[in-house]
């Protein structure tokens, strides 16, 4: 008989680490909107600037949405951001600026995701490796083969393909409704599908998403795809806004920690189970939120470190303050 | 006769250490409830879930419809038709009560979609065989639900794979009164439909109830097969089938019991109201309950885990107010948690670092891990040496121990440390028979030395059997006390019976 | 996977060499080596204004008035040499009152960052003249376009692949500073002698260059190379490398592409008990200390951190209408010599400060440079 | 019964123990190096590995202590940065500053492990999150107090330790004085894990925190007394590092990871339970031994990143493998 086991039920209504990461995504709003009136500097609450927010951190976005399934599973990828330098050097090198090698090279690059994908989640699930060490592995290991081959930017992408990072529709950045419609495609996934369901059950309980049939194993490696597939895809946006690929463009990026931080402020549980792309969403907005506040602001450029590595343990405490559970 | 739909002959397991079942064989048929019984550690568990094919038989052979069969896996079993409910809830507290009860196979849109609709339709469908259907949201999450409403829905989510063979592991254990009589007539509705149904429990009314045929498993063998419902004193007779008296440790003389070591008056908190209980040095209180009345928050409510927040304690004519393990057990409380893997061993240690994590804890941080102020592991062996735990080393790695082994290592933890109150928690939960008899004993052994003994049982003839006074409680509330020698009925009615419930 | 990654790794070989940016171009390194020997322009002494090459670019037309607002977006601060010029940049926006505003944003290294801030800028910034110090060339290329279209731009350091921006200013670059180091070794050992060379980076342009115009001249000149090593600007690394070599082998002159980890390199030969060779390294104070307390043979080339005051004094110039050098603003880089090493080393400033900062005039020096 | 024990024979230590197959790996490489190298059997030689070897061997013992109990300290690298940076701060070529100094980095570091301690304790953010935020607050911190470049030199007196040599020993001509702080430090962190009660009691928490609550263990005293053995193991490693090599603003970057490494390697279960000061040790060594022997082998950098995220996900496959076998 567990202590668990005599706990009262929940109460049903409001749940609290539903609406935090909405909580957190309206109070840096207000900081924003405080900070930018504070400093009379009101051309920053603009339509335009509105959209420049939205669109600072698209390519941390796309990567968190994948992540956001590596980490509903109980796992986590730590190589999204070496595969992110990886595919954009290798879609910039393939298409060479020709535009007849656009869709080739999205091909290759989506290939080159799904198959660290599938190592990733073999290595995991089959092996049974801790997926933090597997994916460090992984990306050491991708690291190393780009910077034996490559040691500047690669290749050009040619205009047509800038269109993803430049072309906008209407007031809207193309990339930004991109992302929007990949979020919606990411929530119908898990909220829609069987897959999706699986997902939960699997990060949160595998022992009984295994009773049920659910082949955990598929599952596990399925999530990694889709993660690295992600990565990917924003390794393409990168190699589009860049206009070529370069070996280092994911590790300046921070992608891997950054993505992961970016999920767990979105209330996504680290062990799995738990969480959402809406919150990764907020959390990605939070972190653009956060960056246009410092710029405003004009805070020092160390001091905003400082405050970064703090805000993200602060964020995590405001869900994770309110557990029972022991955690290391 | 119909053929049975599920035979097992001559299955044998062992475990290290342990033969679990030997020899056992085992039919049932459609449209019957062939209830399986036993005590703990009989081998009724280790039976379903070789049917069920998490364990393998070392000998023996499972046939389905006449067939022979090899699960290797539960979802093979599933597939054949097979679902077995589990004590331990497989629910998943974050999702929703239709998506828990369709959990892997969905029903899907023609686009291959979940089709939601069709998914909370037919969850009411499959709800409204039980009485509590009402009741259940199939949209609300499972977390929200309370252990009965989650029970209801466990069963549901076994029946609505429209299995022919449904097995339940002692369903009844988080029931009160009038959910048992829901879950009963649920069991009917499933004999009608020609289901077969393997009813696990050690409850006599059950099986007089519910019942068509019985088998008695005892010692991991099948001590007695009835084709008709017997009186319950046959059943209780094949169960046990020793000398009670040797069997339990004697009660406590009157000399033996001296002042209260622990008083509780008008304590509570968010789970328990008005408690008040006294447990006296030399005496072995037992604690009955339907699952979620609150006997284990009381325990942890003492121990200091889930402090009480009004309320008065006395300890050995102190007043404490607990609020961690680490206060409780300083002011001489000590506690064996239920969950022996999930609360109760560092299962990657070894035995000896086992019996010693609570003396070690006490110690300076700093001091020798061998020996210190509090331990010392020349006596922590003579301890375990004395107390008999078998193990090739005690540098062994616990979790290769037998479950009774594993226990007597955490009792020596306690041991120790001298406690003025032990709490045992499901003291013999997945301990074989012959190591039962050691723990009551040993149990005995402490009282005698002084110390006032709390222990909460699901298992009622271990209750009345082992403890000198028994409390029963029903959501959070002590509601009787029954003195050594009890009926099971009595107290089962005392734990079950509906109550008014003073707001 | 290997297989896949080593194809793809394979493709990307055979195509990059075609298409990276070329790092040993025979007439970039002729034009450098010119350079360095050319007579600069502008006033005696002060480097930060002068000017190699005589083309200068009308900005009365531009139409600015002061006091103006001049955004500035920085690929980071993260390392000292960017430190001391941003600390020189700082200080020269004081000598300006055409400057009213100076608002300074940090793309922390992250090209992607970069061109956020520069569209954050251009979106809500107010700005009359922005500068740019691009994190890499072609990423940044795109959002400096879309800038020049808004406002007069000014870059400087790393160049963009556009000539839209007013003025890109630079001294005159890697392969002068690879030539100044290998020519200095090659006139103090003998022919054939063995010299390490010791790298930071791969893929760095700036590195790049100065490593490709070294080994050109040590190779011409008969040198024995035993090795050319990434230290990853890591002290530690860079000590263990060398004395490794040590364990192999004499070693008579080492040259390295930046100055970064030039006095741990020093410290290996010291702690493994060998004479210090011929040394190149850079303009920062411990190595110049060192230089001058172990009475070295050694030269400090020099990628001077007065481009950042320049970049500030050409903002300034474009606000009051007035005529700058462009549009290519290339600036003299001299190297620290022998002869002139006791002008530079100065005790008073911290390690890692870099001499050749042209800031010894201005107002809160040494303070503001972290001097005492 | 089957199982009834010899009772005379319980007391005594039955198992033979289990060669750690990171001494197997770290005596081929070693081999392997003399081989390429016969100079390394000289005291130079191998007096340099070691000394090379010392502050990672140092990280990895402290590092070990978090990984049993449970959780990850990724903060270690920027403590090592921190500790070099405001050393040269604060001695500022003062050659009797040193004595202060010293003790302050000490604190720091001891400072540094408790607050992650204390956040991991009673914030209940998971140690990934609260570390990774750590790293970047110390990382700013560094940066904030120093203005982004050091601004001081180390004395000679405070270099003493890592840099210095103690010549004419007998036998071996010479001991770097860092190879003495890596024998005492690894020593005394070693017998604080075998050989205490502390130790018992991390392994107890890693294994189980609520078994070892429930059985009276101060779960969050001995969570955070790891924390702060891992950060003293850090700032000990600033001070050696920043007497080997002096003052940059990079030295501790990646340490973190390498460290975590080393205690892999070494056979440390992540997700806690498990873990050994000595193998961890080892774990250092072999790491280190790999880096130079790939350098002997002239291989460039990218070779040696994917050789350590092969041998990282080889080593936990294998102890998986190794612990499905034995049942254990």
């Amino acid at each position: 008989m567990s202590i668990a086991e005599d706990a009262a039920p929940r109460k049903p209504g409001f749940r609290f680490e539903r609406w935090a990461p909405l909580i957190l995504l309206v109070g840096a709003f207000a900081i924003y909107v405080g900070i930018a009136l504070g400093t009379d500097q009101a051309q920053y609450l603009t339509f335009d600037n509105l959209i420049a927010i939205l669109g600072r951190s698209i390519a941390l976005g796309i990567t968190a949405i994948g992540q956001t399934f590596v980490i509903l599973v109980a796992s986590i990828d730590l190589s999204v951001a070496s595969l992110i330098s990886a595919t954009a050097v290798l879609a910039s090198v393939v298409m060479d600026g020709s535009p007849a090698m656009i869709l080739p090279a999205i091909l290759a690059a989506l290939v080159l995701g799904a198959v660290v994908g599938l190592t990733n989640g073999l290595v995991v699930s089959g092996l049974k490796v801790n997926p933090l060490i597997a994916t460090l592995g992984m990306s050491l290991i991708i690291q190393g083969c780009l910077s034996a081959f490559v040691s500047n930017f690669a290749g050009e992408v040619p205009a047509a393909f800038q269109v993803f990072a430049y072309g906008e529709i209407g007031p809207f950045p193309l990339a930004l409704i991109f992302l929007l419609a990949l979020a919606v495609l990411a929530w119908a996934v898990l909220r829609f599908t069987k897959f999706g369901s699986d997902i939960y059950a699997v990060g949160g309980n595998e022992e009984a998403a295994r009773f049920a049939g659910i082949k955990t194993g598929r599952i596990v490696v399925l999530s990694h795809v889709i993660c690295s597939v992600c990565a990917a895809i924003a390794g393409l946006y990168l190699a589009s806004r860049l206009r070529s690929g370069a070996p280092w463009i994911g590790a300046d990026g921070v992608y891997d920690l950054e993505s992961i931080a970016v999920v767990v402020i979105g209330g996504t549980v680290l062990a799995g189970g738990r969480g959402g792309v809406w919150g990764t969403m907020a959390g990605m907005l939070i972190f653009s939120l956060i960056d246009s506040v410092f710029n405003i602001a004009g805070v020092d450029s160390f001091a905003k470190q400082v405050l970064r590595g703090i805000i993200i343990v602060a964020a995590v405490a405001f869900y994770a303050i309110r557990s029972k559970r022991i955690v290391a | 006769m119909t053929p049975p739909v599920i035979e097992m002959k001559g299955i044998t397991k062992s475990f290290p250490g342990v033969r679990a079942l030997g020899d056992v064989s085992f039919e049932v048929r459609a449209g019957e409830v062939q209830a399986l019984v036993g005590e703990n550690g009989a081998g009724k568990s280790t039976l379903i879930k070789i049917l069920s094919g998490v364990y393998h038989a070392d000998a023996g052979e499972v046939r389905l419809n006449g067939e022979a069969v090899h699960f290797s896996h539960p979802v093979e079993s599933l597939h054949a038709g097979i679902a077995v409910i589990y004590q331990e809830f497989s629910l998943l507290p974050e999702r929703t009560v239709a998506q828990n009860l369709f959990l892997g196979r969905e029903p899907r849109t023609r686009f291959g979609l979940i089709d939601g609709a069709r998914m909370r339709a037919e969850a009411r469908e499959v709800l409204s065989l039980f009485a509590a259907a009402g009741r259940i949201d199939p949209d609300r999450m499972v977390g929200e639900l309370d252990v009965a409403t989650q029970q209801v829905v466990e069963i549901a989510k076994a029946v609505s794979t429209g299995a022919r063979v449904v097995v339940m592991d002692e369903p009844t254990a988080a029931l009160n009164e009038a959910e048992c009589e829901e879950l009963f007539t649920t069991v009917d509705t499933l004999r009608e439909r020609g289901v077969a149904i393997i009813y696990i429990t050690h409850r006599m009314r059950e099986i007089t109830r519910l019942a068509d045929r019985v088998t008695v498993l005892k010692d991991g063998e099948v001590a007695a097969r009835f084709d008709t419902v017997p009186a319950p004193e046959a059943i209780v007779r094949a169960m046990v089938g020793r000398d009670i008296a040797d069997f339990y440790a004697p009660p406590a003389t009157s000399e033996e019991i001296g002042e209260p070591v622990l008083s509780v008056r008008g304590a509570g908190n968010d789970r328990l109201h008005d408690i008040g209980l006294d447990v006296r040095a030399g005496e072995i209180v037992g604690l009955a309950g339907i699952q979620g009345a609150g006997r284990v928050a009381l325990a942890m409510a003492l121990f200091g885990e889930s402090p009480f927040d009004r309320g008065e304690v006395t300890l050995n004519g102190g007043t404490v107010d607990f609020r961690s393990p680490r206060a409780a057990i300083t002011g001489g409380v000590g506690l064996l948690p239920g969950d022996r893997k999930g609360e109760g061993l560092v299962l990657m240690q070894s035995v000896r670092d086992n019996g010693m994590l609570t003396s070690r804890a006490f110690a300076p941080l700093w001091s020798s891990d061998r020996r210190n102020t509090r331990a010392d592991t020349t006596r922590m062996d003579e301890l375990l040496d004395h107390m008999e735990i078998r193990a090739a080393s005690y540098d062994q790695d616990i979790r290769a121990l037998s479950g009774g082994n594993q226990q007597k290592a955490i009792v020596a933890r306690w041991l120790s440390m001298r406690p003025k109150l032990l709490i045992f928690i499901e003291p013999t939960r997945g301990i074989d028979v012959n190591s039962k008899a050691g723990i009551y004993h040993l149990m005995r052994d402490l009282a005698r030395e002084g110390a006032g003994i709390l222990m909460i049982s699901s298992d009622l003839p271990e209750v009345i059997g082992a403890a000198d006074r028994v409390l029963v409680m029903q959501q959070g509330r002590i509601v009787a006390e029954f003195p050594h020698g009890a009926s099971e009925q009595d107290i089962m009615h005392a734990a079950t019976e509906e109550r008014e419930v003073a707001a | 996977m290997k297989h896949l990654l080593l194809a793809t790794g394979a493709l990307a070989l055979g195509l990059a060499p075609l298409h990276a940016q070329n790092f040993d171009d025979p007439e970039e390194f002729a034009k450098q080596q010119e350079q360095l020997q050319a007579e600069s322009m502008g006033p005696e002494g002060q480097p930060w204004v002068q000017h190699i090459g005589g083309d200068m670019v009308e900005t009365a037309d531009l139409g600015i008035e002061g006091p103006a607002t001049v955004c500035f977006s920085n690929a980071g601060v993260n390392n000292p040499w960017r430190v001391v010029g941003y600390t020189n940049m700082t200080e020269e926006v004081e000598n300006h009152d055409s400057i009213g505003e100076f608002i300074h944003v940090d793309a922390e290294g992250s090209d992607d960052k970069q061109i956020a801030d520069i569209d954050d800028l251009l979106a809500g910034g107010d700005c009359d003249v922005m500068i740019v110090s691009p994190n890499t060339t072609a990423a940044l290329t795109p959002a400096v376009e879309r800038a020049c279209e808004a406002m007069p731009v000014i870059v400087f350091d790393r160049g963009v692949n556009t000539d839209c921006p007013v003025t890109f200013i630079h001294p005159v670059g890697g392969y002068g500073f690879g030539i100044q180091g290998a020519e200095f070794i090659v006139d103090n050992v003998e022919e054939g002698a063995n010299v390490l060379m010791l790298r930071i980076l791969p893929g760095v342009d700036v590195l790049e260059t100065r490593y490709s115009a070294g080994r050109r001249i040590l190779d011409e000149a008969g040198m024995n190379i035993v090795g050319a090593e990434f230290t990853d600007g890591d002290n530690a690394k860079t000590k263990s490398i060398v004395e490794d070599y040590l364990m192999r082998g004499d070693i008579d002159a080492v040259w390295m592409d930046a100055g970064a980890t030039a006095v741990a390199a020093i410290e290996a030969f010291e702690d493994s008990g060998y004479d210090i060779p011929v040394f190149v390294g850079e303009d920062q104070q411990d190595f110049l200390r060192k230089w001058q307390d172990k009475g070295l043979t050694a030269i400090a080339p020099t990628y001077p951190t007065y481009q950042w005051r320049t970049a500030v004094i050409a903002a300034a110039r474009v606000i009051e209408g007035e005529a700058l050098p462009g549009p290519e603003w290339v600036l003299p880089q001299p190297a620290i010599t022998q002869e002139n090493l006791d002008e530079y080393v100065n005790p008073a400033m911290p390690p890692l400060h870099y001499a050749m900062c042209g800031c010894e005039d201005m107002a809160n020096y040494p303070e503001a440079w972290g001097g005492n | 019964m089957t199982d009834r024990a010899d009772p005379s024979g319980a007391r005594e230590r039955r198992r033979l123990p289990q060669i750690n197959p990171v001494w197997v790996l770290l005596a081929a490489l070693i081999a392997a190096i003399i081989f390429m190298n016969p100079g390394f059997v000289e005291p130079t030689g191998y007096m340099n590995f070691l000394k090379r070897a010392a502050p990672l061997a140092i990280l990895a013992a402290g590092q070990v202590y978090v990984i049993t109990s449970g959780g990850f300290d990724l903060s270690v690298g920027s403590l090592i940065t921190l500790v070099v940076v405001g050393s040269s701060m604060l001695t500022n070529n003062d050659p009797a500053a040193t004595y202060w100094v010293v003790p302050v980095m000490l604190g720091i570091g001891v400072g540094v492990g408790a607050i992650n301690g204390l956040i991991v304790c009673f914030l209940r953010v998971p140690s990934l999150i609260a570390t990774l935020g750590m790293m970047i607050t110390l990382n700013g911190l560094a940066f904030l107090w120093s203005g982004g470049a050091p601004r001081g030199y180390l004395p000679d007196t405070f270099r003493f330790f890592g840099r210095e040599l103690i010549r004419d020993v007998p036998l071996v001509r010479f001991i770097p004085v860092s190879v003495i702080v890596l024998v005492v430090v690894v020593g005394l962190f070693a017998w604080l894990m075998h050989r205490t009660n502390l130790g018992r009691q991390v392994h107890a928490i890693g294994d189980n925190p609520v078994a070892a609550r429930l059985a009276g263990v101060a779960v969050n005293r001995v969570r955070i007394t790891a924390f702060v053995l891992s950060g003293l193991s850090g700032a000990i490693a600033g001070i050696l590092l920043g007497g080997f090599a002096g003052v940059s603003t990079d030295v501790g970057t990646g340490y973190e990871l390498q460290a975590i490494t080393a205690a892999v390697l070494g056979g440390a279960q992540l997700l806690g339970g498990r873990g050994s000061v000595p193998a961890a040790f080892g774990g250092a060594l072999a790491l280190t031994a790999i880096f130079t022997l790939l350098n002997f082998l002239g291989l460039p950098q990218p070779v040696r990143q994917v050789v350590q995220g092969l041998i990282l996900i080889a080593a936990v496959a294998l102890a998986m493998h190794r612990r499905k076998q034995t049942g254990t």
